[in-house]
C-alpha cells in the first residue's frame, strides 16, 4: 500500500504517522507538501497531527485552504480512504468532509495522557481489525480536543453508526472521568456518510509499538491496510 | 533622533564600570559612540561574557574520549553515542524574563535552548525544564506564586507542544526563596551524524551573510543586560517596555528551513541570535573563524518604524539566525527559505580585517575589532567569605527536635507536600511523546528516549540504516542542601542524577550544568558559587561525565533577598540494550523488595535528616548539615545496579531521595500510570527493623535522606544472587519485604504504619492540581450549557 | 508600510450553545476576586484588520465573506463587524 | 438566573510594539486566499460582561479595575471597554 503523509508548515506528527507506515507496518509512503495539488498514485491519505500554522485563529482553520486540500475532496469523493489523526480531525472538520467542530478542552489544558478508546461502529475502513469488545489503550495530546455538533448531527452521527470510538474506563463504561476533554457522547472520532473519511483525536500512530507501552493503536492502520486489499481485490 | 552624549551616568546606566569605559576606549583607540557602547554593554554583560564566572568554569572536566564539541567551543557541546551518530545538548536559564512574564518569558526560554540545538546542526528531540517557584499553598504571597507558576508550566507547554518536541523530563521544587525571582531552565537534547556538526563561524572572506527569520521589532532590548542585574521593580519595569514574545510556529519552520539548508551544505557557519541578537552573532561568528564581518543595518527587516541601529543591535527578537553563505550558493537559501515562506535578507559579508563593522544607510555606526569584543571581556575574581549562617547550621543537633508522634501521618504529609508530590499537573500539559521516541515518559527516576532514522536532520547519509539508541535523561537539584553546604550539595546534585540514570539502566555520557545564583559582588553569596562549582566538578569528574556546557544566571535576588544557591545538573546517559531499560515502580506480586546502599549513615550525626523534606514538611525547620555524599561508594552502587540489570536481575529500581525510604517505597506502589484516572497500584510488605538500632529515631529511618541508596525488586529466585553479588561488591544489600497486597506496610520494631494505596495515591497524584484549584469540575463538563 | 485608511472590527463569539468555559472561569475568577454581582461572562475574538482607501462598500463583502470563509466558524462561532 | 441590565463589553488587543504572531499569520493567509490589498491585521479578546442594576458609573470603576488585574495582560496588552 502507498500511503500519502500530509505535511503543513508546522505539523509535526508527520514524521511519525510515516515510522509507523513505513517501519512498523512495512509499506510505502511520501509526506506530501501542503502545497503540492495531486495524489496520484496514493491509495490512502493521513492528515497528521501537530499544530498547522501553529493553532492560530482555529486549529486547522488555515490549513484547510492549502492547495493539497483540493487534491484531498477529490481523493475522498472517489472513495479513497482519509485519516485524520488530532490536528488532522480538526482540519477535516474545518474543511467540512466532517461535521462539527473541536473546541478548547473543559480543563482548558492541554492534555498528554493515554486513554481508553470503546469502538462503537466497526462497519468503516479504519475499525474493521479490532474485534468485538476490545477497548484500545492510545494516547491523547491535544488542548482543543472537546468535540462539539448540535443535536441533530449527533442524533444522525448515531443513527447512522458513524461514531467510530468513544472515551471510556478501563472497563468499557462512557464515564465522564473517563472523558478527557467534554466531548459530546464522549466522541473521540466520526466518520462521514460514506465511511470512507475518518477523524480521530487520540494519537494511533503513537501507540503502534510494545516499547512505545502500546500496540493498539496499530490496529487502525492494519484495518486500513486490508480494507484497501480487499477494495484492490474487488477492483482486480 | 541624535545619539545621546556618553556621559558617566550613561555608562553607568550601561552596567559598565569607569574602568570597563577605559578598557573600550582602549580598545577602540578613541571613544564609543552610542551604538558601540550599547553593543560592549552586553557583550561584557555576565550573561554573555562569564567575567564573574570564567575562572571557575575554567575547573570542569571536559574531556573524554567522546566529546566532540567541548564546552565553550560552540553554542552546544556534541558528545558521540557510536554507530557515527551523536547528541547536542544544552541547559539555559529565562528567570528574569519569566519573573516579568511568566508565560511568554518560559515559552522564549524553551525557544532559544532549541535555537541553540539546532544551530548545531542537530535535530532537537526533547527538552527538559528544572523549575523553581514560592510556595503554592494558602494566601497572600502564594497568589502570586501560583500565577507565576501556571504561567511558567502553559508557556513552556504552548512552545514546545506547538514546536512538536516532547517535554520529556524535569524538576519543580517549592521554596519562599525563589518568591518574586522563580527559575525557569530549559534544556534541549539534539541527535546528528558527526559528519553533520555545524559551526558558528564567519568562514570565508567574502562569503554572503544572511539573515533569516522574522523581522526584527524592539523586542526585550538588552535583555541579557537585564539578565545581569538584581531584579528590581525598576529593572523590571524597563523590561516591560517591549516583552519578548516566542512564535512556535515560526520556530518549527526555521528549524525545518536551517536543517533542509545544512543539507545542502551551502553553508559556512550558522549562528542563532539569542541573547545580545544580531551583535553576539555576527561579533561570535567572526570570533571564532578569526575573520571580520560587515553588515548594513537598513537591509535587515524591520517589523517597527524608526528603529535606530542602537536598538536593531541590541533587540532581542525571537526566531532569528544568522547565517554565512559560501559565495555562490545565494540561490539555495532563496529557494528553501521561499519553500518554508520565511524572511530572508542579505545583510552583508564577512571580511579580513579582523572587524565587526556596522553600517546604517552607509555610514558607519559601529566598528570594533570582533574578537576583543567576544573574547576579552573583563574577568573577575570575587571576594569569597563563607557565610555567617553556616554555624548555625553546623551547630544544629536533632536533640531538640520532637521525634515524630506519628510516621504514618508525617508520610502522608510529606507525599502530598508539593516539593514531593507528583509533578502530573504539569507534565500532562506538555505533549511529552510526539515524535515517536518517548520509551520511559515522565514519571520514573529518569527519562528514557529512543533515537531512530528519523531522529536525524534530513540528509543524514544512509539514514535508515541507522541502528536505534536509548538515551536517559535526567535533571536534578536539591538546592535546600547547597545553601545548607554548598560543596557537599552540588556533589549530591549530581550524584543523584547519575543514580537516577543508574535506575534506568544508562552510563552518564556527559553533563550540563545551569548555575542559578544570587549577586556575585556580595563575598558570602560568591563563596556559594564557588563552592558549588568545586562540588560539582569534582562530581562531575568521578562519574565521568565531562561538563559540555551549560549556563549561569547570576543575580538571582528580589528585594527579599537571594535565592537558594541552585546548580542545576542535567545528566544524559546511553542505554546499551533495550531490554536493559528500568522503571522505578514495583511491577508483579511476590517479587522480593531488596535495599541496595545502607539504611543510614551512622557517620552523619543528623542520620539524613539534615535538610530533609521531613525536617521543613513536619517541623518547619530548613536547617542541618544535610547528608555527605561518599562518591566512591555512590560510583560502587551504580557500576553494581547497572551490572544486575544487565544480567536481567531487576524489575524495578527506584533512587531514594527527598522522603527517605518511605517516600520512595510508597513511589514504588503508586506511581505507575495505566492511563488517565487509572493508576496500577501494588502494595508491599517492608520490614525495616534492622535498621532502628543506627538511626536511633524512627523518624531518621523512615525519613532520613542518607545517600547512595536504591530500591529494587527481584523475582523470588534472584534474592540470594543479587544480596550475595552486593555483598561481595562490598555494597550494602538487605532484602526488606515483599511486593503485594492493597497496602503499604512498613514495619520497624515494634511499631507498623500501614497506608491504603488509593489513599496514598490521592494524596500524591492530586496535591498540586489541589493547590492550583483543583480543574476537575470543569474538565469533566459536558460541551454545552445545561 | 501600507497607510491604513479604514479599519475593519471585527467580533467573533461563541454561539450560545456551545459552552464557553473560558467564560465561565474567568466569571469565577472576578467572584472570587470580590467583584460581587456580576452576570454571566462570554469571551470571544477579537480581530482588527487595516484596510486601504476610502471604498467601505466594496471592503464590506469581502470582509464579510472573509469571516463567513475563515475567519469564524459558524458551527460553533457568531461574527459581526463594522469597518470605520 | 440573575438579569442582564448593562453589559461590559471588552476589548483586549496585543500592544503596538509586542509581537502578533497570530495577526501576522492570519494576515498572510487572507493574502493567499486574494483578499489582496489589506493591511496588518491583529487579534485580540472580546469579553462581554452581564452587569445588573443601572449605576453604569459604579460599574466602570470596578471593571477598569477588573481589565487591569485579570481580564488583560498589562505586560503585553492594552484594553478598551464600553458599558451599555
Ligand atoms: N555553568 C556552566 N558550565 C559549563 N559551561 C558553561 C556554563 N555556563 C556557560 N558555559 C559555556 O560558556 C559558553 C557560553 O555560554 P552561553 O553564552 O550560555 O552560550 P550561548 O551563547 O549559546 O548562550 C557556552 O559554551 C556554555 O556552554
Ligand atoms: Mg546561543
Amino acid at each position: 500500500m502507498n500511503f500519502a503523509v500530509l505535511q503543513f508548515p508546522a505539523s509535526n506528527c508527520d514524521q511519525d504517522a510515516l515510522h509507523v507506515v513505513q517501519n512498523v507496518l512495512g509499506h510505502t509512503g511520501r509526506l506530501v507538501w501542503h502545497k503540492e495539488n495531486s495524489l496520484a498514485g496514493m491509495d490512502a491519505v493521513i492528515i497528521p497531527g501537530g499544530f498547522s500554522y501553529g493553532d492560530y485563529l482555529r486549529t486547522g482553520a488555515i490549513a484547510r485552504f492549502s492547495p493539497i486540500m483540493q487534491a484531498v475532496r477529490e481523493f475522498a469523493a472517489k472513495g479513497g480512504p482519509v485519516l485524520g489523526i488530532c490536528n488532522g480531525f480538526q482540519i477535516l472538520c474545518e474543511a467540512g468532509l466532517l461535521p462539527g467542530a473541536l473546541v478548547r478542552n473543559r480543563s482548558l489544558q492541554f492534555r498528554c495522557e493515554h486513554i481508553f478508546l470503546k469502538t462503537v461502529a466497526r462497519q468503516s475502513p479504519f475499525t474493521g481489525k479490532i474485534e468485538e469488545g476490545k477497548i484500545l489503550r492510545v494516547p491523547i495530546a491535544h488542548g482543543e480536543g472537546c468535540y462539539f455538533a448540535d443535536e441533530a448531527t449527533l442524533a444522525q452521527l448515531e443513527k447512522e453508526d458513524r461514531i467510530l470510538w468513544q472515551y471510556c474506563d478501563a472497563g468499557g463504561q462512557l464515564t465522564e472521568a473517563a472523558n478527557p476533554n467534554g466531548s459530546l457522547r464522549n466522541i473521540a472520532g466520526i466518520c462521514n456518510e460514506a465511511r470512507n473519511v475518518a477523524g480521530l483525536m487520540p494519537h494511533p500512530e503513537r501507540a503502534s509499538e510494545a516499547i512505545l507501552g502500546s500496540a493498539d493503536g496499530r490496529l487502525i492502520f492494519e484495518g486500513l491496510a486490508s480494507w484497501l486489499q480487499g477494495r484492490m481485490a474487488q477492483a482486480a | 533622533m541624535s545619539d545621546p552624549a556618553i556621559t558617566p551616568e550613561l555608562v553607568n546606566k550601561h552596567n559598565l564600570t569607569p574602568e570597563e569605559f577605559d578598557k573600550i576606549k582602549g580598545i577602540l583607540g578613541r571613544e564609543p559612540n552610542y551604538t558601540e557602547l550599547g553593543i560592549f554593554s552586553v557583550m561584557w554583560s555576565e550573561h554573555c561574557s562569564y567575567k564573574n564566572t570564567r575562572p571557575l568554569l575554567k575547573t570542569f572536566p571536559v574531556k573524554s574520549p567522546r566529546i566532540l564539541v567541548g564546552a565553550g567551543e560552540e553554542n552546544a557541546g556534541i558528545v558521540d553515542i557510536g554507530d557515527g551518530l551523536a547528541i547536542a545538548f544544552k541547559i539555559e536559564s529565562h528567570n528574569h524574563p519569566s519573573a516579568v512574564e511568566p508565560f511568554q518569558g518560559a515559552a522564549t526560554g524553551v525557544g532559544g535552548i532549541i535555537r541553540d540545538i539546532f544551530t548545531m546542526g542537530a535535530r532537537p528531540v526533547c527538552v527538559l525544564n528544572s523549575l523553581r517557584f514560592g510556595p503554592i499553598e494558602g494566601n497572600g504571597n502564594a497568589a502570586n506564586n501560583r500565577r507565576l507558576f501556571g504561567g511558567v508550566v502553559s508557556g513552556i507547554a504552548h512552545y514546545g507542544n506547538c514546536f512538536g518536541i516532547p517535554t520529556i523530563a524535569g524538576e519543580v521544587y517549592f521554596d519562599p526563596s525563589y518568591e518574586g525571582n522563580p527559575l525557569v531552565n530549559a534544556f534541549c537534547l539534539g541527535v546528528l551524524r558527526h559528519e553533520q556538526i555545524a559551526r558558528g563561524a564567519a568562514r570565508g572572506e567574502g562569503n554572503p551573510v544572511f539573515y533569516v527569520g522574522p523581522a526584527t521589532g524592539r523586542d526585550g532590548l538588552a535583555g541579557a543586560a537585564f539578565a545581569s542585574k538584581d531584579l528590581t521593580e525598576e529593572s523590571a519595569g524597563q523590561q516591560r517596555g517591549a516583552v519578548q514574545v516566542g512564535d512556535p510556529f515560526m520556530e518549527k519552520l526555521v528549524c525545518e528551513a536551517c536543517l533542509e539548508l545544512l543539507a545542502t551544505d551551502a553553508v559556512a557557519g550558522i549562528q542563532d541570535m539569542g541573547a545580545a541578537g544580531l551583535t553576539c552573532s555576527t561579533c561570535e561568528t567572526a570570533a571564532r573563524a578569526g575573520t571580520g564581518i560587515e553588515i548594513e543595518l537598513s537591509l535587515v527587516p524591520q517589523r517597527a518604524a524608526g528603529m535606530t541601529p542602537y536598538e536593531i543591535m541590541l533587540s532581542e527578537s525571537q526566531e532569528r539566525m544568522l547565517i554565512i553563505v559560501r559565495s555562490g550558493r545565494e540561490d539555495e537559501v532563496k529557494r528553501i527559505f521561499d519553500k518554508w515562506d520565511l524572511p530572508w535578507a542579505r545583510i552583508g559579508q564577512v571580511t579580513d580585517t579582523g572587524r565587526m563593522v556596522v553600517k546604517h544607510h552607509g555610514g558607519v555606526v559601529a566598528d570594533i575589532p570582533a574578537k576583543k569584543l567576544a573574547d576579552e571581556a573583563p574577568v573577575y575574581h570575587r571576594a569569597a567569605s563563607e557565610p555567617a549562617y553556616l554555624k548555625a547550621v553546623r551547630e544544629f543537633s536533632l536533640a531538640p527536635v520532637p521525634v515524630s508522634s506519628d510516621p504514618a501521618a508525617d508520610l502522608k504529609h510529606l507525599i502530598a507536600w508539593p516539593g514531593l508530590a507528583s509533578k502530573n499537573w504539569v507534565y500532562r500539559q506538555f505533549d511529552h511523546m510526539v515524535r515517536d521516541g518517548s520509551v520511559v515518559c515522565p514519571g520514573s527516576d529518569a527519562a528514557v528516549i529512543r533515537i531512530k532514522a528519523d531522529s536525524l536532520p534530513i540528509g543524514a547519509a544512509a539514514a535508515s540504516a541507522v541502528a536505534d539508541k536509548y538515551i536517559a535523561l535526567t535533571v536534578d537539584c536539591n538546592a535546600a542542601y547547597v545553601y545548607l553546604d554548598p560543596y557537599e550539595g552540588a556533589k549530591i546534585a549530581v550524584a543523584e542524577a547519575a543514580r537516577n540514570l543508574a535506575c534506568a539502566g544508562a552510563v552518564p555520557l556527559g553533563a550540563t550544568d545551569n548555575l542559578n545564583f544570587a549577586n556575585p559582588h556580595n563575598p558570602e553569596l560568591f563563596w556559594q558559587l564557588q563552592e558549588s562549582v568545586r562540588g560539582l566538578a569534582e562530581a562531575c569528574r568521578f562519574f565521568n561525565a565531562p561538563v559540555t556546557g551549560g549556563n549561569c544566571s547570576l543575580y538571582n535576588q528580589s528585594p527579599n533577598g537571594p535565592i537558594d544557591p541552585t546548580p542545576t545538573v542535567a545528566l544524559a546517559g546511553l542505554i546499551e540494550k533495550p531490554e536493559h531499560i528500568t522503571t522505578q515502580w514495583f511491577k508483579d506480586e511476590g517479587d522480593a523488595v531488596i535495599l541496595l546502599g545502607d539504611a543510614v549513615d551512622e557517620q552523619d550525626p543528623l542520620r539524613g535528616l539534615g535538610g530533609s523534606a521531613w525536617l521543613q514538611c513536619a517541623r518547619g525547620l530548613k536547617t542541618g548539615s544535610p547528608p555527605r555524599c561518599d562518591l566512591e561508594k555512590e560510583r560502587q552502587l551504580h557500576n553494581a545496579l547497572r551490572g544486575f540489570i544487565e544480567c536481567g536481575l531487576i524489575k524495578s529500581a527506584h533512587d531514594c531521595s527527598d522522603g527517605g525510604l518511605a517516600a520512595a517505597l510508597a513511589e514504588c506502589c503508586i506511581s505507575q500510570q495505566i492511563a488517565r484516572d487509572t493508576p496500577r497500584l501494588i502494595g508491599a510488605r517492608v520490614d525495616l527493623s534492622f535498621g532502628l538500632a543506627a538511626a536511633g529515631r524512627l523518624d531518621a529511618l523512615l525519613f532520613g535522606e542518607a545517600q547512595s541508596r536504591v530500591i529494587v525488586s527481584t523475582a523470588p529466585k534472584d534474592i540470594v544472587k543479587v544480596v550475595e553479588r552486593a555483598k561481595i561488591l562490598g555494597l550494602g544489600a538487605a532484602h526488606i519485604g515483599t511486593v503485594g497486597g492493597a497496602e503499604l506496610a512498613i514495619k520497624a520494631g515494634d511499631w507498623e504504619g500501614k497506608w491504603a494505596l488509593n489513599e496514598l495515591h490521592d494524596l500524591w497524584w492530586n496535591a498540586i492540581a489541589r493547590a492550583m484549584g483543583d480543574h476537575k469540575t470543569i474538565e469533566t463538563e459536558k460541551a454545552r450549557n445545561p | 508600510m501600507r497607510r491604513a485608511d479604514m479599519k475593519a472590527k471585527i467580533i467573533v463569539t461563541p454561539k450560545k450553545a456551545v459552552l464557553d468555559p473560558q467564560g465561565k472561569t474567568v466569571q469565577n475568577a472576578l467572584e472570587q476576586m470580590g467583584y460581587q454581582g456580576i452576570g454571566a461572562v462570554h469571551v470571544g475574538k477579537y480581530l482588527e484588520i487595516e484596510l486601504p482607501g476610502a471604498d467601505a462598500e466594496a471592503w464590506r463583502k469581502q470582509i464579510d465573506d472573509a469571516c463567513h470563509k475563515i475567519l469564524s466558524n459558524p458551527v460553533i462561532e457568531e461574527y459581526r463587524f463594522v469597518i470605520e
